[in-house]
């Protein structure tokens, strides 16, 4: 464990998690012909949650709690794993912690969703777990295979592999589209679709549990952001990621972020919701892309 | 921004500076004809867009700063409106839109209805018009807010020797 | 994906269209119907507008020699018709559309006229500003008929009734619907 | 042979008699016991499309009621009024529900309004009244003061229908406060997983009284002011109906020149409210960005309703004797201007958004409509013609200007969301070209006459093509400067009472757009509707939930 990056890491995804969502409504607002929040809004958001009144439902009792704080948790354990701006990452085996939590937040949530006997937030909790179970094998193949590709499960040692390839490619181009089903925004935003489910398994949240619920999704995005750095390492020219790897690392991040962010934006502006069908379609898609990445890195390290 | 005005609300000026940066608003329309209903929605869209200071429409109103009424009350719609009144967490604005809601409009006096918002529940800011401008929405809600100065104040006349 | 990039096209090219209100102000268009107002030194009080209101926002009151006359913009649809019926001019429609206030009181306009009483049997029947309007405006025709006939205005309508000439009932009728 | 002759031939010895209105309107007296008989052939076998239906008080002058069902036959443009009476003591009608479905709302409102029992109805519940107003209150009689209020008992509950035994369903409350719909109506739907097995649903959230108060407070001159708050979105279609059955009552033909404006404020109205739902309905499917720019562009017309009256919602303009504003010259120009770049950025954005792939994907095949069951519930407007059946009023019932006007009605067959999108998406074109027409050729003149007589006791019938559909107001003209009777019937109200066949079978996610794609307007209909019961056992959650969505 190295805890100044790992105090950095924490302090990063607090302080940026809902800058980047800020940016993200900016820029979906622009694409629509308007102006659009500041980009600090997602901070008053949370600040202004943070301060009102808790409201429990009549019967969901404490779980109402629990939840919201353990999806922030787990979300910051999640972008703890990660190397951010750093070279050095915080923890060995951040790769497989990084999988597993992602995995088990987005289950979360939808747990969080069926405590409160909320008909819409029984329908958006379902959801959630059809589409979590739909994605999350997206994001664990691409995954494991830049893990094989790298040969690492370490981040640290991720972000000193540069070894680049077709299947790396395909890999992030997966990992991309999985990303916008993760990020819970349209056009995969079922579980909460406002003018279907009015909020889905947010529905029954209010006062400081919506604002860890809000600060842990974005967290949660801002880590599954950072993830395009380790693929796009890979494609700088060698010689010059040699000598300034830390400012490389720290160009890269940011680069990683934005592009993930107008990515979403883009998506968000242009597309209408999908139907779970449909969703499931894509995704079978996006799995059987992801898996071609899979295949191919294995046979490219097997050969090797 | 002039305290005095505020002596009929429960919410004093630091309840509204809590929400004043992230204020969110459910619409609760009791029984109105959808001219103000229509220009909330206005509001939101590219040539008004609230969303500049943050203001953004919510689903449920466990999520409401602002609860935006629009409508005479309508005897149907009193225990729906309550239910949402009494689900929005505390602090928060109660802001009336359109005639209808602020004194029960052309239907002040109808069978069928309570005669505007303020007969069920405390209100914050009236918003007259019929319907109001969305520029006006907007000057009301920021009114409400403490953003901008009300612009409109009580006349009275009497003539000389009574 | 070709028209999705019609409509990227779109939102580019439009570029941001948003009206930065409250810091500028939007354009208003000649003729909006906005806040009405009633003009204190103008009116005479007569009613007119209260009976035309569709929402009853101009109400009117007379208790005790006093004739009070509210205007509620909590209730005013903002249609005009009050503008269209006043013989005198004295409420007209402004361009004016921030109303908003934080208080129910603040949305009124009261106006206090003195009524006067009838001649013969005492009671309060209309403001002393109807009858000094109706007399001014009239004189001229009026003046032809000699005091004993002016004496009559100053009549209620019910004594008015009873001994009426034909002639200023018509005067009084053209006084009331200009 | 003509419907009347038809329907005497018939029923040779049902007819009292049939007197003629006006041209192409026949009023046909008859006997209560025979409506279900005559209401089956002539609209079953006639193919009449069921208009309205109202009830009347005279109790106080002549010591009975009357009932009118009002049928319409779009293509010869022929109105026929069947009217009975009902004596006093004896206050109950045999119901035309079971053979004419569309009746359903029609006779139930009769019946709590006026206490008049339709005998054989299915489903005699509560439509427009709120739960708690007390049973034997009947307002709309004679004798019912209009601000009368009974105390509010907090407690009552609607009878929802209870679905019999069988599986387990889950029961998802949608509304009354729900996202999607920016006004109060609450629908009820058993689910089968996400599958929609069952609908129930009340409205009367909107139900202001608003007949009632026409009938008391108001004046004709003052009633268009009433009639345009029906609804925000479709204000100037009451004004012009209720003008327009005013007018035929008292025989009166408006200024040409105010004609004209009336009819570029019916389209102006069109425009706007097709944009409106455009964006609403990408809305409901989760394309905000359609919500943004169809809005964006519907600013521009409310930019121009702002110009010519005054008003964003172009209220206080149509009354009884022409228009209250002129269109002078110089703002005429600024008018045209304004259409052609709302043509401009329409097109443009028509053609970015009508087939984008994920949008498409959404909308076709859902909700769909058969021609035979459109026709069984007399559906309006644009639902109407995305089913197949070509009716517009503008067309068949020619009022105002349009006679002289060229513009085309579209039409799509396959009846489902997609074809109603398509059909309003073209009618706002169809809007621009009329509009344009218009300004371009407005006669001169004044625009205002004032109607000096209206005689009483005439009964009127008023029909605009709202952007939703025909709007109907029917009027008995009364003595003291007021109207006896006024009944509205929005096309929302028709086509509302078809979205549970809509519903039937498709998923939660696409019930917001398929009520959305009959473009509801629940403050113009007013009131509950009700639908066929499937089998199945309700799971029920607390009634607190079922409240708070």
């Amino acid at each position: 464990m190295n805890f100044p990056v790992l105090a950095i890491n924490i302090l990063l995804a607090i302080l940026m998690a809902p800058i980047f969502d800020g940016l993200r409504r900016k820029i979906t607002a622009r694409l629509q012909n308007r102006i659009g929040p500041p980009i600090t809004q997602t901070w008053y958001d949370i600040l202004k949650l943070l301060r009102k009144e808790i409201i429990l439902p009549e019967n969901g009792g404490f779980l109402v709690l629990v939840f919201p704080v353990l999806t922030l948790i787990l979300s910051l354990t999640m972008f703890a794993s990660i190397s951010t701006i750093t070279v050095q990452s915080p923890m060995e085996r951040g790769g497989i912690i990084f999988i597993e939590l992602a995995v088990l937040s987005a289950f979360v949530l939808a747990i969080a969703g069926s405590t409160s006997r909320n008909p819409y937030g029984m329908v958006g909790g379902s959801r959630e777990v059809i589409l979590a179970t739909l994605v999350e094998p997206s994001i664990i193949v691409s995954l494991t295979a830049l893990i094989l590709l790298k040969g690492s499960t370490t981040f640290d040692d991720i972000s000193r592999s540069y070894s680049a390839g077709i299947p790396l490619l395909i890999a992030v181009v997966a990992y991309l589209l999985s990303l916008l089903a993760e990020s819970g925004k349209i056009p995969f935003d079922l579980a909460e679709a406002e003018s279907e489910l009015s909020g889905g398994p947010l529905i029954e949240f209010s006062g400081p549990p919506l604002a860890f619920l809000k600060l842990g999704q974005s967290v949660r995005n801002l880590a599954l952001y950072s993830i395009p750095k380790f693929f796009m390492i890979a494609f700088i020219p060698l010689g010059l990621t040699e000598q300034h790897h830390s400012i490389t690392v720290v160009i890269l991040y940011f680069a990683s972020l934005f592009l993930c962010t107008i990515v979403i934006s883009l998506a968000e502006s242009l597309n209408a919701r999908y139907r779970l069908s449909e969703a499931s379609k894509f995704y079978v898609m996006v799995l059987v892309l992801s898996s071609i990445a899979l295949i191919l890195s294995v046979l490219t390290k097997g050969t090797s | 921004m002039n305290d005095e005005h505020r002596a009929n609300t429960s919410n004093s000026l630091d309840d509204i500076r809590k929400i004043a940066k992230s204020p969110w608003v459910f619409h609760v329309n009791t029984g109105g004809c959808n001219g103000c209903d229509i220009e909330i929605v206005d509001t939101l869209t590219p040539y008004f867009d609230v969303e500049r200071f943050g203001i953004k429409r919510v689903s449920s109103p466990k999520h409401a700063d602002i609860l935006l009424v629009t409508g005479p009350v309508t005897r149907q719609s009193v225990g729906t409106f309550l239910n949402a009144y009494e689900a929005a967490p505390d602090p928060k604005l109660v802001v009336a839109i359109g005639n209808c809601a602020c004194g029960g409009g052309i239907w002040h006096d109808s069978f069928a209805t309570m005669g505007g918002v303020g007969n069920v529940v405390p209100t914050d800011v009236y918003i007259p018009g019929c319907p109001p401008k969305p520029e006006a929405l907007i000057h009301g809600i920021l009114l409400g807010l403490g953003k901008v100065e009300q612009k409109i104040a009580r006349k009275t006349f009497k003539e000389e020797g009574l | 994906m070709k028209n999705i990039l019609r409509l990227l096209k779109i939102g580019i090219a439009r570029g941001r269209v948003t009206y930065r209100y409250p810091k500028d102000r939007t354009p208003v268009p000649e003729g909006l119907r906005g806040r009405p107002e009633l003009n204190f030194d103008v009116c005479i009080g007569c009613g007119a507008c209260v009976k035309a209101c569709p929402p009853n926002a101009l109400v009117m009151d007379d208790h005790e020699g006093t004739r009070t006359i509210k205007l509620f913009y909590g209730q005013c649809i903002m249609c005009g018709t009050c503008e269209e019926v006043c013989p005198v001019d004295a409420i007209r429609v402004f361009e004016e559309f921030e109303l908003a206030s934080l208080n129910r009181e603040d949305l009124e306009e009261v106006l206090q006229f003195a009524l006067v009483k009838c001649k013969s049997c005492g009671n309060y029947f209309t403001t002393k500003r109807v009858l000094e309007n109706t007399l001014s405006a009239y004189s001229e025709l009026v003046s032809g008929y000699g005091e004993e006939f002016i004496e009559k205005i100053f009549l209620c309508p019910d004594c008015r009734r009873k001994d009426w000439s034909e002639v200023l009932a018509e005067v009084y009728r053209g006084a009331r619907h200009e | 042979m003509d419907i009347i002759t038809k329907i005497r031939s018939k029923f040779p010895d049902n007819i009292i008699k049939v007197t003629e209105l006006r041209e192409k309107t026949q009023l046909m007296e008859i006997k209560k016991a025979d409506f279900p008989q005559i209401l089956d052939y002539a609209h079953n076998s006639l193919g009449g499309h069921f208009m309205t239906m109202t009830g009347t008080d005279y109790i106080e002058s002549l010591d009975h009621f009357i009932i009118d069902y009002i049928l319409g036959w779009y293509e010869e443009g022929v109105l026929v009024v069947f009217r009975a009476r009902i004596r006093k003591g004896d206050e109950n009608f045999p119901s035309a529900t079971p053979y004419v479905p569309c009746a359903d709302w029609y006779e139930r409102e009769v019946k709590e309004s006026l206490g008049l029992s339709p005998i054989g109805h299915p489903n005699p519940r509560k439509l427009l009244l709120s739960d708690e107003w007390p049973e034997d209150i009947y307002p709309l009689r004679k004798n019912y003061k209009h601000d009368a209020r009974p105390p509010y008992k907090a407690e009552a509950r609607y009878p929802f229908e209870a679905p019999e035994n069988g599986k387990m369903f889950n029961i998802i409350p949608f509304g009354p406060y729900h996202f999607a719909i920016h006004e109060p109506i609450y629908f009820r739907f058993l689910t089968n997983g996400e599958r929609i097995v069952n609908t129930d649903l009340r409205a009367g959230f909107n139900y202001r009284g608003l007949e009632k108060i026409a009938e008391t407070r108001l004046t004709y001159e003052t009633i268009p002011f009433m009639a345009e708050r029906v609804c925000g979105i479709c204000g100037s279609v009451h004004a012009e109906a209720y003008t327009q059955a005013l007018e035929k009552a008292a025989n009166f033909e408006a200024p040409e020149r105010a004609k004209w404006i009336r009819t570029v404020m019916l389209e102006i109205e069109r425009i706007h409210s097709h944009l409106l739902w455009l964006g609403v309905a990408s809305h409901m499917v989760g394309f905000d960005s359609g919500l943004m720019q169809f809005w964006r562009v519907r600013d521009k017309d409310m930019f121009l309703a702002e110009l010519l009256t005054g008003n964003r919602k172009l209220y206080g303009m149509i009354v009884p004797g022409g228009v209250r504003r002129d269109i002078r010259d110089d703002k005429k120009e600024k008018a045209l201007k304004l259409v052609s770049e709302i043509h401009e950025e329409y097109e443009e954005l028509l053609k970015a958004t009508l087939n984008l792939g994920t949008l498409k994907k959404r909308l076709k095949d859902v909700g769909c409509l058969r021609k035979e069951d459109a026709k069984k519930y007399s559906v309006m407007g644009p639902v109407a013609r995305a089913s197949g059946i070509s009716i517009d009023s503008r067309r068949d019932y020619p009022y105002e200007a349009y006679p002289h006007l060229d513009f085309e009605s579209p039409v799509e067959s396959e009846g489902d969301v997609l074809a109603r999108t398509i059909v309003r998406a073209h009618d706002v074109l169809q809007s621009i070209k009329i509009i344009e027409q218009a300004l371009e050729s407005l006669p001169d003149g004044p625009v205002h006459t004032p109607l000096d007589y209206i005689p009483p006791g005439v009964t009127s019938v008023g029909l605009v093509e709202g952007p939703r559909g025909t709007d109907v107001h029917y009027i008995i003209t009364g003595k003291e400067d007021t109207v006896y009777r006024w009944r509205v019937r929005a096309p929302t109200y028709a086509n509302l009472q078809a979205t549970p066949l809509m519903l039937e079978g498709y998923t939660l996610a696409d019930a917001s757009i398929i009520i959305g794609s009959i473009d509801p307007c629940i403050s113009c209909a007013e009131r509950v509707l009700v639908v066929d019961a499937n089998s199945g056992k309700e799971r029920i959650l607390s009634s607190k939930d079922l409240l708070k969505r």
